[in-house]
């Protein structure tokens, strides 16, 4: 009926922005990799420095437009350095989350037999240990600082990507493009890394913008329950620390409870514009 | 006896780039009598089954239908729009007009048990209890000569095969006694030897209940044996309409010479003649200007009017051809040989 | 042609696996919390003010703590074949007592969280499919998108503030109150009038991941050829939209209850902090620093159980929703 | 949950029918519980602190700071004095001079608590030495010290690093951890908070002795040899006896000052005694004692009586009566 209207391969980029969820996503994420590069600038000194008086308002003061905390320090700038924080806490995690998911799903579907049912059933085992918990745990016996929680929640995370790398590799290990690479004479390594790993990208993309979002989410819960770094201003930390005096200074644990909803909504319609645009099924203009 | 199904000025468009509409099928009439069977046959992409799920109100919902006339078993639709009249439109689906898909493999719900989904078509229509209901449905069954019915009726449709599955389709269609059938390609999807048993069915069914038929086909071979009329559809308009016999005996538009002579002729025993072909392509929803016919631009005999203007329908043997040059020669081809098997 | 018959060896396969998934899970607790400095005695003797070097000692034999490592991991193992979680010192009470005291607690929160997230959803998701690029679909989306983004405990406190402390509508946590209810039926009341908050906190974080399950689900069920059938068959719209689309549409939702279950638990420990619920999740993070490891290996050990069987149910679950699906396991 | 007594041999008492204990794990939910008045009564500063001076105000509720004179917790830094640069008592002068003990008090702990200049809090009155050596905030002093010590600043303007552990219960410790952190790096001091829970804490600071400054909080309770003395024997250094001799701080004059008053029936002299035994602490300076720790507890206005006896906070609440009338009328006059 309708033919469809096929025309050059428009670059991805342009792709996500196009579509509404790409374009908001991608710009609160900006946003927010800007607060993290310009916090030298804007906020020089050390964000955890006592700098004015405990629980001033936001807004009531000039020089502190967001206001202070319990210990008159500076929540703006607590917000800017903790960007960074939480991004490298998301980023470095959902790093080691995909090294060992992918790495684990490809091998798993790519050489399949007991090599697959090893590595499966390993899957098995950490799925059924609750993440949190699991990295409650991590985190609590190795003492809690920004490596040992990056740490726990990376090692975590990994069980879901494995599962939909080994059935990406699965899908095309039998398809002709992978038995034409063997008939070439390719060697296992050079198959799984140039032909089928770059067909997996996509949906490992998608995954990966909603695994940095659970990343900071789960800090930000261990910073709750007393588990995070002391040295270090995370939002999560900030949240945490804030809980006390919710109900007399709820501006303390709000703002810092705003930004992570920012980044993990922003990183969450990112997502949902990669899967779109990545899905081979709704190519549109 | 007037017709059971009476279309007049169909047009079915759908949306393109920047807000324009892409028109898949243009001013399109034809009537079937009942018990009569009127095959519309063109290659794909000219707008055979757009036409026919306009007819049982089935567009997607970004289509637009539009006609002056459409009067479906007795009943005159005020518009071809469904939305316009949503409880009219459903009592006709199933009720009155029913519809034979092309995919058997996709169009029976996986979860449902086949008697569930024939007595579902029974109860749409009729104030009936499931266990009358289901009484219908095995009838129904027995009467498409499913093997061992009352087995079929538990089953699902993943245990059937794709003949029988066809045939659980058209039982539903048949649930209500439709006056109105229409049979978007029945048998493209079933291997050759089930096909053939499959439209001898149809054609059963139909002689029995005396209903219309519309058979959506590009096979000329099924066209040539089973249909009484033929609309040749082309780039969504009919280029011509005509009682079967004197279609494949004298072939009066262009295209539908051009479709003829592309057809392999098996009894031939001479040197093996390379087929015939039509050149270029069929013009895709955006490449259709309004103007001139649709055709000239592959027609071996254009003249200067048709990239110009567009050849109304010239009474021709039979029917009817959509062809400047119709007027003056309707010479006959070579004698065409009865249809393949 | 009825379906194929529940295999004998599906059921040996599937229990196999789950021995096999919580002896590794045993292994994996007990080598974690060795690493840990310092232990359950350290804990009750720091708590009790002051202690004797000789009382540590002690407590630490009572305890047997003081036998080389790999004899506990035996003891342990031995004890976990025959179901005997072993002994929590610091509570004074056999582990699976103490599990299965706070086990209801949790199940009624966990059953509660999810059929909340699955129900409402399912429902939205549904709503949100059908009037798609409306401004309903937008508006759910974009809600159900957001309480995706806040964390869990954010919105269990702020759920407190307005709910039970400003409108006073619900208790401010504990599983019961105070007065003991004459009737049984009183006391179910109760309870669920204390559950409503916890179960919407944890519910609203999960709601947002059915919701856009379904959404999509039921996107791609109704371009399918068989509702168009149905269509065809001049059905209401109604019995279309149940009998045809939602019936296919739940069946990836409910793989998605399975896998979710392990993460739920995981969410719990948070829940029931804010709202001072007795479950599983609280224990957990309390035996976690009182350094009782035997209670936390319980926990965790049941956690695997409790996941395997949520896997299992949800597989016959799919087995029986979709006739595709026989029982090879 | 008790029920009443009805043979108690205190007759006519206790007053209430029935005492309901609920475990309520959270700071938040407790004081939503206590507003809502779900709960009557709840010791040992059971809501954050920034919440008790909101709960106050409630005409529903009391706080009440008496009941914990008989503890008499003070909270303080234990240095380790093995640790190279801690082991120089001009180095801990320094460090003391350059905490704030008013603002630890107001900022960090929102008032509940009051500078302490000795390790014998001034609720012991008949104990406590405000003559012992004091070390008054001030920063040039503290950096005038550490130059004195040989510390120099370096090319970042560091000095030295150490690290914190703060005892872990709750965050107003951790609070307090951050306010040093921030105070020492003012005078050149670049210190890491290492956050841990208890088992690991103790283990650590009175086992393994693996740490540098560490804070935790005594109960002195009425007499010094009880409370205090413990932090300061050398006989507890390192036997992972938690709440001890965490400094390492050895000095024989103290331990024979200890060992005398035990043997001491004249009360006249254990007080010359523990002054003595202040002097020296103070001068030598192990820990630093930082503020005595005002706890309190909350309870119903119409809830009267519940802090009588001798044992204070521990007493059993067989005084404790629910006054219906004024609580009726809504003003409770004397709400403190």
């Amino acid at each position: 009926m309708s033919g469809s209207f096929s025309s050059a391969r428009v670059p991805l980029g342009l792709r996500i922005l196009r579509r509404p969820s790409g374009a908001v996503g991608s710009v609160v994420l900006a946003l927010v990799g800007l607060a993290a590069l310009s916090a030298e600038i804007v906020r020089p000194g050390d964000p955890l420095d006592m700098v004015a008086a405990p629980f001033l308002w936001p807004g009531t003061e000039s020089s502190y437009p967001l206001g202070t905390d319990m210990l008159g320090r500076d929540l703006a700038a607590g917000l800017l350095y903790g960007a960074r924080v939480s991004l490298l806490i998301g980023v470095v995690a959902t790093a080691i989350t995909l090294g060992i998911g992918v790495g684990a799903g490809a091998l798993a579907g790519f050489y399949r037999g007991r090599l697959d049912q090893a590595l499966m059933r390993t899957t098995e085992l950490f799925q059924t240990i609750p993440p949190f918990l699991f990295a409650l745990a991590i985190v609590a016996v190795l003492q809690p600082s920004l490596t040992t929680i990056t740490f726990a929640i990376g090692v975590t995370a990994w069980p879901s990507l494995a599962r939909i790398v080994r059935a990406e590799v699965l899908a095309l290990r039998d398809g002709e493009m992978v038995q034409a690479a063997i008939a070439l004479g390719a060697g296992d390594a050079r198959i799984l890394l140039l032909h089928i790993l770059p067909n997996v990208l996509g949906p490992v993309l998608v995954s990966a913008s909603i695994l940095v979002a659970t990343a900071i989410l789960t800090e930000s819960s261990l910073a709750f329950l007393g588990l995070g770094d002391p040295n270090v201003v995370s939002w999560g930390g900030m949240v945490g620390a804030g809980r006390e005096v919710l109900r007399t200074d709820w501006y303390v644990a709000a703002l810092p409870g705003l930004a992570i909803v920012a980044v993990v909504l922003g990183l969450n319609l990112l997502g949902d514009a990669l899967a779109d645009a990545l899905d081979p099924r709704r190519t549109r203009r | 006896m007037d017709p059971v199904l009476d279309v007049d000025g169909l047009s079915v468009s759908f949306p393109g780039p920047r807000g324009t509409r892409l028109p898949a099928v243009e001013d399109l009439g034809f009537a079937v009598r009942p018990g009569e069977t009127l095959a519309i046959v063109g290659e794909s992409g000219c707008g055979k089954s757009a036409t026919a799920l306009a007819l049982l109100g089935l567009l997607p919902a970004n289509a637009a239908a539009t006609a002056r006339r459409l009067r479906i078993a007795g009943t005159e639709l005020s518009s071809a729009d469904p939305r316009s009249s949503p409880e009219i439109w459903r009592r006709q689906r199933g009720g009155r007009i029913a519809m034979i898909f092309q995919e058997p493999l996709t169009a029976l719900n996986p979860v449902l048990t086949i008697g569930e989904q024939v007595a579902e078509a029974v109860r749409a229509h009729e104030l009936v209890s499931w266990r009358t209901a289901r009484g219908r449905a095995l009838d129904l069954l027995r009467r498409v000569r499913l093997p061992s019915p009352e087995r079929c009726l538990e089953a699902y449709p993943h245990q059937l095969s794709g003949g029988m599955r066809q045939r659980v389709v058209i039982a539903m269609a048949l649930a209500c006694r439709p006056a109105v059938l229409v049979a978007d390609e029945p048998t493209t999807a079933l291997d050759v030897t089930v096909q053939a048993r499959v439209l001898d069915l149809i054609g059963e069914i139909q002689r029995e209940t005396r209903a219309a038929l519309v058979l959506i086909t590009h096979d000329l071979g099924v066209v040539a044996d089973r249909a009484d009329r033929v609309l040749v559809m082309y780039a969504g308009r009919a280029v011509e309409t005509r009682h079967a016999r004197d279609l494949f005996a004298a072939p009066a538009h262009p295209y539908t010479r051009a479709l003829l002579a592309a057809r392999p002729r098996p009894g031939w025993t001479g040197p093996r003649p390379r087929l015939a072909e039509i050149p270029g392509r069929v013009p895709g929803l955006a490449e259709r200007g309004a103007a001139g016919c649709r055709f000239a631009p592959r027609c071996a005999s254009v003249l200067p009017d048709c990239h110009t203007l567009r050849p109304g329908p010239r009474p021709v043997a039979g029917g009817e051809a959509a062809c400047h040059r119709v007027a003056e020669t309707t010479e006959p081809e070579e004698p065409a040989r009865a249809a393949c098997a | 042609m009825a379906r194929a018959t529940t295999g004998r060896r599906f059921w040996a396969r599937r229990l196999a696996q789950m021995a096999l998934v919580v002896l590794g899970i045993g292994t994996v607790n007990f080598f974690l919390l060795h690493l840990a400095p310092g232990d359950a005695a350290q804990v009750l003797a720091g708590e009790s003010g002051s202690a004797t070097p000789e009382y540590l000692a002690a407590l630490r034999h009572q305890f047997g703590l003081d036998q080389p490592l790999p004899v506990q991991f035996g003891h342990y193992l031995l004890r976990l074949g025959t179901f005997d979680l072993g002994f929590s010192h610091r509570q004074g009470l056999p582990v699976a007592v103490l599990i299965l005291d706070r086990l209801p607690a949790t199940l009624l929160l966990m059953v509660a969280s999810i059929g909340l997230a699955v129900l409402v959803g399912g429902a939205l998701g549904f709503l949100a499919a059908r009037r798609a690029g409306g401004v309903a679909d937008a508006l759910i989306s974009s809600v159900a998108l957001l309480f995706y983004a806040t964390p869990v405990f954010w919105v269990g406190l702020m759920l407190t503030v307005v709910f039970a402390v400003r409108l006073d509508w619900f208790p401010v946590g504990g599983m019961r109150s105070v007065e003991a209810s004459p009737s049984a039926l009183a006391t179910l009341l109760d309870v669920a009038h204390h559950l409503v908050l916890p179960a919407t906190t944890l519910g609203l974080f999960y709601m947002a991941t059915y919701t856009r399950l379904m959404r999509a689900s039921v996107l791609d069920v109704q371009d399918r050829d068989f509702v168009r059938t149905a269509r065809a068959k001049g059905l209401r719209s109604g019995r279309i939209a149940r009998r045809h689309v939602l019936r296919n549409a739940t069946l990836p939702v409910v793989t998605t209850i399975g896998v979710q279950v392990g993460s739920i638990l995981g969410g719990a420990v948070l829940v029931e902090t804010v709202f001072s619920w007795p479950g599983l999740g609280r224990l957990a993070f309390e035996a976690l620093f009182q350094r009782d490891l035997n209670l936390l290996l319980g926990i965790l050990f049941l956690s695997s159980i409790l996941v395997s069987l949520a896997n299992l149910a949800v597989d016959l679950a799919y087995a029986r929703l979709d006739p595709r699906i026989g029982l090879q396991g | 949950m008790l029920t009443r007594n009805p043979d108690y041999w205190d007759k006519d008492k206790p007053y209430l029918d029935r005492i309901v204990f609920r475990v309520i794990p959270d700071a938040a939910a407790r004081a939503a519980a206590l507003e809502k008045g779900e709960v009557q009564y709840a010791a040992f500063s059971p809501v954050p602190l920034k919440d008790a001076e909101r709960l106050r105000k409630l005409p529903t509720l009391a706080l009440e700071t008496r009941g914990y004179e008989w503890l008499s917790p003070w909270l303080f830094f234990d240095l380790n004095v093995d640790e190279p640069h801690l082991k120089d008592v001009r180095v801990r002068r320094a460090i003391a001079h350059a905490i704030d003990r008013r603002a630890i008090a107001n900022i960090v702990w929102y008032g509940f608590g009051k500078p302490a200049i000795s390790p014998v809090p001034s609720t012991l009155a008949t104990f406590h030495d405000d003559s012992v050596p004091q070390y008054p905030f001030d920063v040039k002093r503290a950096e005038a010290l550490l130059d004195e010590a040989g510390f120099k600043r370096g090319p970042d303007g560091i000095r030295f690093s150490l690290t914190h552990d703060f005892i872990p219960y709750g965050d107003d410790f951790k609070r307090t951890g951050e306010y040093l952190k921030q105070a020492l790096k003012r005078v050149g001091i670049d210190v890491t908070i290492r956050s841990q829970d208890t088992a690991a804490f103790t283990r650590r600071v009175y086992g393994d002795r693996d740490f540098d400054i560490a804070s935790a909080w005594f109960a002195a309770f009425s007499d010094p040899q009880v409370g205090v003395t413990r932090a300061y024997w050398s006989g507890w250094i390192g036997k992972n006896t938690p709440w001890t001799n965490g400094s390492g701080y050895r000095n024989p004059e103290i331990d024979g000052l200890i060992a005398k008053a035990q043997g001491e029936p004249d009360p006249a002299a254990r007080v010359a005694i523990f002054k003595q035994f202040q002097q020296i602490v103070q001068r030598d300076l192990p820990s630093i004692p930082l503020i005595e720790l005002r706890f309190f507890s909350l309870h119903a206005a119409n809830l009267k009586d519940v802090v009588t006896r001798g044992d204070q906070i521990y007493g059993s609440l067989k005084n404790a009566w629910f006054d219906t009338e004024t609580s009726a009328r809504g003003t409770d006059p004397k709400s403190n």
